[in-house]
């Protein structure tokens, strides 16, 4: 076995292992704790029947949308329909192959010496592969809604294309203002680049400004306005119902999960441990590898708790308070904020 | 002195752009900068003066503005002693009637507008006297002309205004005709337009023979300008426009343009004979004409514009007969007094609700003093009566107008005693006798603000004593002005020969004069103020030639039966028959062609995008067609 | 090898996707056809070696073109092509064919000019040399490509703002 | 070993555009022409990309970016005509809206 073959398969791997090892459990465990933290947060106790504390109510959840019946409302267009929530679950799914979970590390692998990255790819253009792919969620929604022959779904579609072509021009702002310092698009220098300080610390506006562009782009609370319940019913998904509404449901926990990662990555300086604790602890490679991977993950968790709290605790934006926000705000801050770090870098 | 020169120009042309584009929203303040342009301009040009004064002149290019092949206009000044005081006459007199225009203007809704012309105006005054070359001087002679017709129909909304305005404009262009094919002759034949060259060569023009007409057609535009018989018509149609304008251009600075260019040109002038017998012709039948149309007229204004243009002919008399100095002094005199006339007469319409017939006021002098007193001195100033400063000059160039011709001197006397009479008239009507005020009005009438009335009093103290700088010898004075300005005339004064008068005789003159003077005041003392003497009775007893000179010998309407009306009858048949028959005609057959043509075909455009679409792709195959048959 | 299979598949599923784009009578399937057409173009320039261009193409045409496509589509709500009544309809038979001979025309050019030649690998297209090559050389007409931007968006904002009064048809 | 032929691209370009071609001459949403012409000068674009690798010269790319941004400002630009066609007219079909003025 030659080097290029090894390589593949540890590809193969690395995807298989996020995707359904990691990404799938975790939306599972997302759905269930959206729920708790929901009750928590309203004094109440929320699903703890399945299982110790309702471990297993995601599996519950998942077999019963497996087996209800898969309704095609009269007047859909067919294939649209069903190609809505497939073409959602794309963008959430690709985007996390360029997430770098942690450092890299030499092996021997079959005889082979391997680097091996905690990343599915390394990509030369990097970061703009996220602001591409992320773009195309917006798909899945315009499709479903379109599919759906309601006019609620369509508007819900509507709304949303609106609302994520207005946001990505501030998330790629605050992107740029990153790459400007760590001078690199590819991801894993821009970690490498926080080694000492993360870049929240340098760009809180960024910062904030990327967190609230993720929060709209993922079409959370204070933004879900395509799927607002009290104006649009259920949104862009009205219509769907058993697994493809789940595929839905799956899609928009995935995307908070890459987004949080993202942050991480980003402003909160990835897999690196703060305090100089690795330097002092001076642990083996692997174990320096895993608490690595652990503080990513950690860092991570804070975030998807960040994304729960504040659905549950803030109420929802008007709608021309969203493009309001949006353009007239964020804009100008994602500007500025450019500035800002231009001018930090040449003094 | 280059270093600032450019400046004075300069500064009432950024006044009128900053007034023309902000006049709306200045409104009135414009005045202000109007005024701070004007003062700045005057003072640099009094510094200018200080250095001629010590013999330092100038005259160099600023930078080139015109290039075209041979031809090259550059942008040059020239300052010396004649143009200095002209410089001084513009910007001085200048300022203090923007001065006053701002007590005069006061609640006209145009005032931006107003000073953004008055200032344009100083800006190609300066132009035309501070000019070395013809362009430029034919540049602020245009542009004068554009501000008179700007600011005689300033109020245009009044249609007697706006056709003042442009019976002054085509007056003016014929007179500008002539100039300009002047300055073609001369440009033709010396290849250049800087004085200084033309003045080197004039035996170029001499050994052409064509220095009487080069002459002559020049002094054609200096009639139009300088408002002379037959082009004179338009000046009293131009009081139309308000009084300190009335002041400015059409007493005290453009209508001399005429005779500052004379003076300037005095090395071409003095090479003819010929010309210089008809300006001194026209000057002298100018004179008595507007003085004997001044006797009967009854409007404020429209006396002091006949006078404006019977003392532009004393100036013309001057100038012709060779006297330069004499006609420049005539003409700087001349500026003091009929600005604070025409000033005083803007006061007292000022104080009369803008009454201008002298049929109606009487009695004002106890009312408004000020202008009254400031009025009587430019009165005397323009009688002649010693020594206020018309006398000085007047008497200059009847000096030399008798050395000239004898006959001259008779006419320009009796035009004195004529001068002295209506000006007596015009003053005893107005602020002596009865009171003919309507009741209404008289309510009403008050003194100016002091705006208006300072500039008044320091032109009457201009009026008083401006003649002491040209005191002549016979009187005890070293006529001082003419030395000044005698390096400019150097040119002409070989080509000039005055025969010699014996002092006796000129002290006679002089006392002939004086006494022509005050007989007429007295003559008009004994009409309008004793009432001895009838004047309705003298005009019944004179009743033809009353008539004839009250109608302006009808000229007006011999203009109109001789050239108006023989020209619109033509641009009618022009306009109904060739313009509307044949060309339109013409045109029209070609439209109908092409319609016919076009008829055909409109045909293949469908409407359809994707037919043009297919159009397109057909010839993008033929051109790729034949590039892979050129291969092959 | 597999860069030859690649290259077949992004071709296959850019012309089916053409072709659907100009066939759908229902424009949302036109529009999304065109987006599968956009994405194996993509992938022809990754084999190309030009990944910059690769992923601004995404983003710009699938992340933002296509998606105002879908939006103006169903802003309007268009639902079906109707067939074409009077002269149009004859349009399909002229533009086929002209279409068969422009195809014709260049694909002789193609084959005759560009024989024996091959892509070859080559550093280009990478993020860091195109930024090089934009903010140097080609500076002038970078900037100039924000100022068409600025006019383009005015030119929208003022087209969309505007009150227009339905005139019957 | 060699790689893909340029030629390759060359006719995989040149029929993309032949297809913008037919495209825009034989629909009548106007909207689809629109898709039309986009993908005709996405069939320009790749023999630029073509050709810049050819040729080891990056200006075929930056050619490329320029069109892009082209084609955005255009698409702008062409929606709110449409846009604003529309609501005049209500119609998106070119036969519709084949007089100069109404």
């Amino acid at each position: 076995m030659d080097a290029q073959w090894i390589n593949l398969i540890i590809t193969v791997v690395k995807i298989v292992v996020v995707v359904f090892i990691f990404m799938l459990p975790l939306v599972m465990l997302m759905t269930l704790m959206e729920r708790r933290i929901s009750a928590f947060l309203q004094d109440r106790l929320g699903p703890n029947r399945v299982g110790p504390m309702g471990i297993l109510q995601p599996i519950a959840d998942g077999l019963k949308a497996f087996f209800k019946e898969d309704i095609f409302p009269v007047n859909v267009d067919r294939f649209l329909y069903l190609m809505a929530p497939a073409i959602i679950l794309f963008p959430a799914l690709i985007t996390v192959a360029i997430v770098p979970f942690g450092d890299q590390m030499s092996t021997y692998i079959g005889g082979h010496l391997v680097n091996l990255r905690f990343q599915i790819a390394d990509l030369n253009i990097g970061i703009l592969y996220f602001v591409s792919f992320a773009s195309l969620g917006v798909y899945g929604l315009v499709v479903g809604g379109y599919a759906s022959n309601n006019k609620y779904s369509m508007l819900g579609g509507l709304r949303s294309s609106a609302q994520m072509i207005s946001y990505e021009i501030p998330m790629g702002l605050a992107i740029v203002a990153v790459v400007m310092r760590a001078q690199s698009l590819s991801l894993n220098d821009i970690v490498l680049s926080q080694a000492t300080t993360w870049n929240f610390l340098y760009e809180p506006i960024g910062f904030i400004i990327f967190v609230v562009a993720s929060f709209a782009e993922t079409n959370r609370l204070p933004f879900d306005l395509p799927e607002a319940e009290q104006e649009l019913v259920g949104g862009y998904h009205t219509e769907y119902s058993s697994m493809k509404f789940s595929a839905f449901f799956i899609a928009e926990y995935s995307n908070m999960i890459v987004s949080s990662m993202l942050i991480t990555t980003l402003f909160l300086g990835g897999w690196q441990v703060p305090f100089g604790i690795m330097e002092a602890l001076n642990l083996p490679v692997i174990w320096e590898q895993l608490i690595q991977i652990l503080a990513f993950l950690i860092k991570t968790g804070i975030f998807l708790f960040i994304y729960l709290w504040v659905r549950w605790t803030l109420p929802r934006f008007r709608y021309d308070q969203l493009m309001n926000l949006g353009w007239k705000s964020m804009l100008p801050l994602g500007l500025f904020n450019i500035l800002l770090v231009a001018v930090q870098m040449k003094f | 002195m280059e270093h600032f020169i450019w400046l004075i120009p300069l500064l009432p042309l950024g006044g009128a752009v900053i007034n023309g584009i902000f006049g709306r929203l200045l409104k009135e303040k414009s005045g202000w900068i109007a005024n701070l342009t004007m003062f700045v301009s005057f003072i640099l040009s009094l510094r200018a003066f200080g250095l001629v004064r010590q013999g330092v002149t100038f005259d160099g290019n600023l930078f080139e503005w015109i290039v075209a092949g041979k031809f090259h206009a550059p942008f040059g000044v020239r300052v010396d002693q004649l143009s200095i005081i002209m410089m001084l006459i513009v910007t001085g007199v200048g300022f203090l009637i923007h001065l006053y225009s701002i007590g005069y203007m006061h609640g006209d809704p145009g005032a931006g507008r107003f000073f953004a012309y008055l200032n344009l105006f100083i800006f190609a005054m300066l132009m035309l006297v501070m000019g070395n070359n013809l362009l430029l001087l034919y540049l602020g002679w245009e542009g004068v002309g554009l501000c008179s017709y700007l600011l005689i129909g300033f109020w245009h909304e009044k249609e007697s205004a706006s056709k003042a305005g442009l019976k002054a404009f085509i007056t003016n262009r014929v007179g500008d005709f002539g100039f300009a094919i002047g300055i073609f002759i001369i440009f033709s034949h010396l290849g250049t337009i800087a004085y200084s060259q033309i003045f080197a060569q004039t035996d170029v023009l001499v050994k052409a023979g064509v220095v009487t007409a080069a002459s002559l057609l020049l002094f054609v535009g200096a009639v139009g300008k300088s408002a002379q018989f037959p082009l004179y018509v338009w000046l009293p149609d131009a009081m139309e426009g308000p009084t300190p304008v009335s002041a400015l251009i059409h007493a005290a600075t453009m209508v001399t343009a005429g005779v500052y260019m004379v003076a300037r040109f005095n090395p071409l002038f003095s090479l003819s004979p010929t010309t210089m017998a008809v300006i001194v012709s026209v000057g002298t039948f100018t004179a008595i004409f507007a003085a004997t149309m001044a006797l009967v007229n009854k409007d404020i204004k429209r006396v002091l514009a006949y006078s404006t243009i019977s003392q532009l002919g004393y100036m013309f008399i001057g100038v012709g007969v060779g006297a330069y100095a004499a006609g420049i002094f005539h003409l700087m005199t001349h500026a003091f007094f009929k600005a604070l006339l025409f000033l005083g007469a803007g006061s007292v319409m000022h104080a009369m609700s803008n009454e201008t017939n002298i049929e109606k006021m009487g009695g004002l002098y106890s009312k408004i003093k000020i202008t009254a007193i400031t009025f009587m001195a430019a009165w005397l100033a323009i009688s002649g009566i010693p020594p206020f400063s018309g006398f000085f000059s007047k008497d200059e160039i009847l000096a030399k107008a008798f050395a000239y011709h004898p006959i001259v001197w008779v006419f320009g006397t009796l035009g004195a005693l004529l001068t002295s009479f209506y000006m007596s008239r015009l003053v005893f009507v107005t602020f002596f006798g009865k009171s003919r005020v309507e009741p209404k009005v008289e309510k009403h009438i008050h003194e100016s603000p002091y705006v208006m009335t300072i500039p008044l009093m320091v032109l009457a103290v201009l009026a008083v004593i401006g003649g002491f700088v040209g005191v002549p010898e016979l009187l005890g004075g070293n006529n001082g002005f003419e030395h000044f300005l005698a390096p400019v005339f150097e040119g002409a004064e070989a080509n000039l020969h005055f025969a010699h008068v014996s002092l006796g005789l000129e002290y006679g003159l002089m006392g002939i004069s004086v006494l022509m003077a005050l007989g007429g005041i007295w003559l008009a003392y004994l009409m309008y103020i004793r009432e001895t003497i009838s004047a309705d009775a003298l005009a019944n007893r004179f009743h033809r030639t009353y008539t004839l000179l009250y109608n302006k010998y009808y000229v007006d309407e011999i203009y109109f039966a001789f050239i108006i009306n023989p020209i619109l009858a033509f641009s009618r048949w022009l306009w109904n028959f060739v313009d509307s028959t044949v060309i339109d005609g013409i045109a029209n057959l070609l439209g109908k062609i092409f319609i016919l043509f076009s008829y055909i075909y409109r045909r293949v455009q469908t409407g359809y995008v994707q037919s043009y679409a297919a159009f397109l792709v057909v010839g993008v195959l033929a051109i790729l067609a034949y590039y892979l048959l050129q291969a092959f | 090898m597999l860069q030859n299979i690649l290259f077949f598949v992004f071709a296959i599923l850019a012309v089916a996707g053409a072709v659907m784009v100009i066939s759908f009578r229902n424009p949302v399937y036109c529009a999304l056809s065109l987006v599968l057409t956009l994405f194996s173009l993509a992938g022809e320039y990754v084999l190309l070696l030009a990944h910059f261009i690769a992923i601004v193409h995404i983003a710009v045409y699938a992340g933002a073109i296509v998606v105002l496509f879908l939006f103006v589509i169903m802003l309007l709500n268009i639902r079906r092509e109707e067939r074409a009544p009077g002269s149009i309809k004859y349009m399909v038979y002229l533009g086929v064919p002209l279409g068969l001979v422009l195809l014709y025309e260049l694909v002789s050019i193609g084959f005759r000019e560009f024989t024996d030649v091959y892509v070859k690998a080559t550093d280009i297209g990478t993020v860091e040399k195109i930024g090089q090559a934009l903010f140097s050389k080609y500076v002038l007409p970078f900037e100039i490509t924000s100022i068409l931007l600025l006019v383009a968006m005015l030119g929208a904002i003022y087209l969309s703002k505007q009150k227009l009064e339905i005139v019957s048809k | 070993m060699h790689g893909i032929p340029i030629s390759y691209f060359l006719i995989l370009s040149a029929i993309l555009f032949s297809l913008g071609v037919i495209g825009v001459i034989i629909r009548r949403n106007v909207i689809i022409v629109f898709m039309s012409i986009e993908l005709m000068l996405n069939a320009v674009n790749l023999t630029f990309v073509a050709f810049s690798n050819h040729l080891n010269n990056i200006e075929g790319q930056i050619f490329v970016f320029l069109v892009m941004v082209v084609a955005a400002a255009e698409v702008a630009v062409g929606l709110g005509l449409i846009v604003a066609m529309f609501r005049l007219r209500e119609t998106v079909h070119l036969d519709d809206i084949r007089l100069l003025k109404w």
